[in-house]
């Protein structure tokens, strides 16, 4: 399962990045970016995968005495479910100064803005 | 054309060192030792049934503070950004077809329900699956819920902004309280433990879980409302 | 048993690729974006099958709801109506 | 035995899901591929409640809970979109 | 108009704390007093807070005759979903696809809020009709087997079954 | 006593699993859009509804959190079907030709 996993997000990245580079339009720009994020926090999560094993949460399936012998590693996770919610925050930061380019600009197509060029 | 040759050679190298990694990967059988002692640990210590939690509240305690100022800040951001320049005038008279009463009625009828939901999965964010950046994250879709329905509903900033700070402050005040009564910055251990898998247990972590989630949930309002209002250009 | 997450995920993991290369080459932008939103709820079904029910439910809350208001809205307000 | 009927019910669920797939990809307009990005997400409150039987975990099945409360929002979103009042 | 009765506000307050109890109570599956104690504060939050919610009893008839309607409503309405899924199975399986689409206009007599959402969405999960816009009382409906025109004749094939309940029930 | 609840589960959950198969059937079938609205929202609830009453059937202590997610999805996924159809008729999107009548259309043209 991991190696499926981890192999998926990688490729997402690739792809996502094959997107953000290539594309003209800011707004598909923004929407490959945030297929590359998925694809990060894939391969983090798959990281932390062991098999055979379940989610770090105690209850009456899992008593604290095997936690040990059956769970898998929390800390990815914990490093993963924050850095989804920041990138929401990031995406809607971006989104806003795409809303805001068009407004001055009139148009979405990032080669067009050239004046801070250096 | 050159460009997107360069794109190409990028991703070559990177795909490559990807299937580097993975040709590498070895599964890991054993926790590591960071792993074992959060699952040897976390549930005499500190009482918590879900160890994702118990790090991200009490290990990892600081980086989730420094984690929710990031959000301020973008938030902060996305305001000044929105407000700068722009003409924004509140009683605009958009001409709108009104939206079909099936949907008014259904979103009075779910909004109080998903606002309980985001609740529940707060407090319990020791327990169950969940916190406060899940909570947060349904109570600011409750609002969006209530945005969709009707365009031209205004929120207050100012009981936004309320909530936000007062949470905010009594996240630190915790966390400074766990340093002078208990082992360190918001350790959880100012209240009793209490029984393992009860609601009232694993000392402070509902309590700073519950105004995580309400600052978050704050904050993503505040998106949300900031960006409804503006203009349309 | 297990068995059937691993069929599942593989179905998850194909669909999770072909929505990605929809995004990339959706002549619509609005497609591109209905299939980025098609890639989080697969990746979110693929945390739950990771065991982590955690990251699972962030990824629910947030894709489900708040990141395709967030794409459309923009869509809606830079081409200011409903036609590409 | 049932075993064996779980795995019918997730082959039954995954050629569903396919069917839906080709919906998406297909759709000629984009309404029908949003009806078909609706369907995926009650398809995937399936998946996530097998998965829990197969687990034997019952906190699973709070992912299912946010899906089926909230899904319908982005769907409402795109509709607002697709009428042009946004 | 029901509510007017008893002090509208206060009642409608009081029925909405009731049904988030009753909810939290479901979401967290088991009975204690701590459990009850954090109910009761965001329930009552909730409730005082959001003022024009709505909450499954809110418009509901405190009868005895109500509630039974309600059981019979609940089981007409099973009955009728799973009616109706057997026959767009059966259209669906069959090669030539017989269907004979069209959009019929019916009349409702439901008053309240609550009534007529949970008129329109019965009418939604219900034999081949899917309920497409809601004006007044004319509620307009798409048939994927139309099997009658007049308004007359299509409310009674429509709307009948479910509205003898629901007015009962929400009036 | 336990065995026979088991089998029941999984005959349900082979239920559920196979009206949602009719459902996807219905999706690439059906020839214009509101037909697929139909196909889709009705096959998928009571699908999803079955499918939970067997989980509930096998696991009977996750009984309450299962009831509540059918609640939810009988509030919710009508809700959306209605929204779609009213905006692809507001859209004016194709009707299939076999359509025979379309009330609403003549109602507001005769307003307009």
């Amino acid at each position: 399962m991991d190696w499926i996993a981890m192999a998926t997000g990688f490729i997402l990245i690739l792809m996502g990045l094959y997107g953000a580079l290539t594309e003209r339009n800011i707004l598909r720009i923004i929407v490959s970016f945030t297929v590359a994020n998925t694809g990060v926090n894939l391969v983090l999560v798959a990281v932390g995968y062991m098999h055979g094993r379940t989610a770090p949460i105690l209850d009456k399936t899992v008593p604290v005495a095997e936690a040990v012998a059956r769970i898998i590693d929390p800390v990815p996770q914990a490093l993963v479910l924050t850095a989804i919610v920041i990138g929401l925050g990031v995406t809607a930061m971006m989104l806003t100064y795409a809303y805001k380019l068009y407004e001055e600009k009139g148009t979405l197509d990032v080669s067009k803005c050239r004046d801070l060029k250096w | 054309m050159i460009r997107n040759f360069a794109v190409f050679l990028l991703l070559l190298g990177l795909g490559a060192i990807f299937l580097h990694l993975l040709d590498g990967y070895v599964p890991a059988s054993e926790l590591n030792q960071t792993a074992r002692y959060y699952a040897e640990h976390t549930a005499q210590d500190l009482g918590a049934a879900n160890i994702v939690t118990a790090i991200i509240v009490t290990y990892r305690g600081l980086d989730t503070l420094g984690e929710v100022t990031v959000l301020f800040l973008a938030s902060t951001i996305i305001g000044m950004v929105l407000a700068q320049g722009s003409k924004r005038q509140r009683a605009l008279q958009r001409k709108l077809p009104a939206s079909g009463e099936l949907l008014t009625t259904g979103s009075r009828l779910l909004v109080p329900l998903i606002l309980l939901f985001g609740a529940y999965v707060f407090v319990n964010g020791h327990l169950t699956p969940g916190g406060g950046f899940q909570g947060g994250a349904i109570i600011a879709s409750a609002a969006l819920l209530v945005l969709l329905t009707d365009p031209l509903k205004r929120f207050s900033h100012k009981l936004i902004a309320l909530v936000e700070s007062i949470s905010g402050l009594v996240f630190v005040g915790v966390g400074v309280l766990g340093m002078l009564l208990a082992g360190g910055f918001l350790d959880n251990r100012i209240l009793p433990t209490g029984e393992f898998g009860a609601l009232f247990s694993a000392g402070a972590i509902p309590l700073i879980y519950s105004f995580v989630g309400l600052k978050v949930g704050a904050e993503f309002t505040s998106m949300l409302t900031n960006l409804a209002e503006t203009e349309k250009s | 048993m297990s068995m059937v997450l691993i069929a599942i995920a593989t179905l998850l993991t194909i669909a999770m690729i072909g929505a990605a290369w929809v995004t990339i080459r959706a002549k619509k932008v609005a497609t591109a974006m209905l299939a980025a939103g098609l890639v989080s709820l697969f990746a979110s079904v693929m945390f739950l099958f990771l065991a982590a029910p955690d990251v699972a439910m962030t990824e629910a809350a947030i894709g489900s709801g708040l990141t395709t208001f967030l794409f459309f809205f923009v869509l809606g307000r830079v081409r200011g109506g409903s036609d590409d | 035995m049932v075993e064996i009927l779980i795995m019918l019910a997730a082959g039954l669920a995954g050629a569903a899901f396919l069917l839906a797939l080709v919906r998406f990809i297909r759709g000629p307009s984009r309404l029908d591929r949003v009806v078909a990005f609706d369907v995926l997400t009650v398809i995937a409150i399936t998946f996530i409640v097998l998965a829990a039987l197969v687990e034997n975990r019952g906190i699973y099945l709070d992912a299912a809970l946010v899906y089926a409360l909230l899904s319908f929002l982005g769907v409402i979103s795109i509709a607002r979109y697709l009428e042009g009042r946004f | 108009m029901i509510s007017k009765g008893i002090s509208g506000k206060g009642r409608n307050t009081a029925i909405m704390f009731a049904t988030l109890m009753l909810f939290w109570l479901m979401l967290n599956g088991k009975l204690e007093a701590d459990i009850l104690i954090v109910g009761a504060l965001v329930a009552l939050v909730i409730a005082v807070l959001y003022r024009d919610g709505l909450s499954f009893f809110t418009e509901f008839r405190f009868t005895p005759a109500a509630f039974i309607a309600g059981f019979g409503y609940y089981g007409y309405f099973f009955k009728e979903l799973f009616k109706s899924n057997i026959k767009l199975a059966a259209i669906v399986l069959s090669p030539s696809l017989p269907v004979k689409p069209a959009i019929v206009k019916v009349r409702t007599k439901l008053k309240t809020r609550m009534g007529r959402l949970m008129l329109a969405n019965s009418i939604t999960l219900t034999p081949g009709t899917l309920t497409v816009e809601m004006e007044g009382e004319w509620l307009y409906v798409h048939w994927v087997r139309m099997e009658a025109d007049a308004i007359e004749e299509a409310t009674a094939r429509i709307v009948s079954g479910f509205e003898s309940y629901l007015e009962v029930m929400y009036g | 006593m336990g065995l026979i609840l088991d089998i029941i589960g999984g005959l349900l959950l082979v239920g559920g699993a196979s009206f949602l198969l009719f459902g996807g059937l219905g999706l690439v079938r059906m020839p214009d859009i509101y037909n697929r609205i139909q196909a889709g929202a009705k096959t998928t609830t009571l699908g999803t509804l079955l499918t939970l009453a067997g989980a509930a059937c096998l696991q009977p202590a996750w009984g309450w959190k299962l009831l509540l997610i059918g609640v939810f999805l009988i509030f919710t996924n009508p809700v959306s079907a209605q929204v779609l159809a009213n905006t692809a008729h507001r859209r004016g999107a194709e009707k299939s030709p076999l359509t025979k009548i379309d009330r609403l259309a003549e109602d507001q043209e005769g307003k307009a």
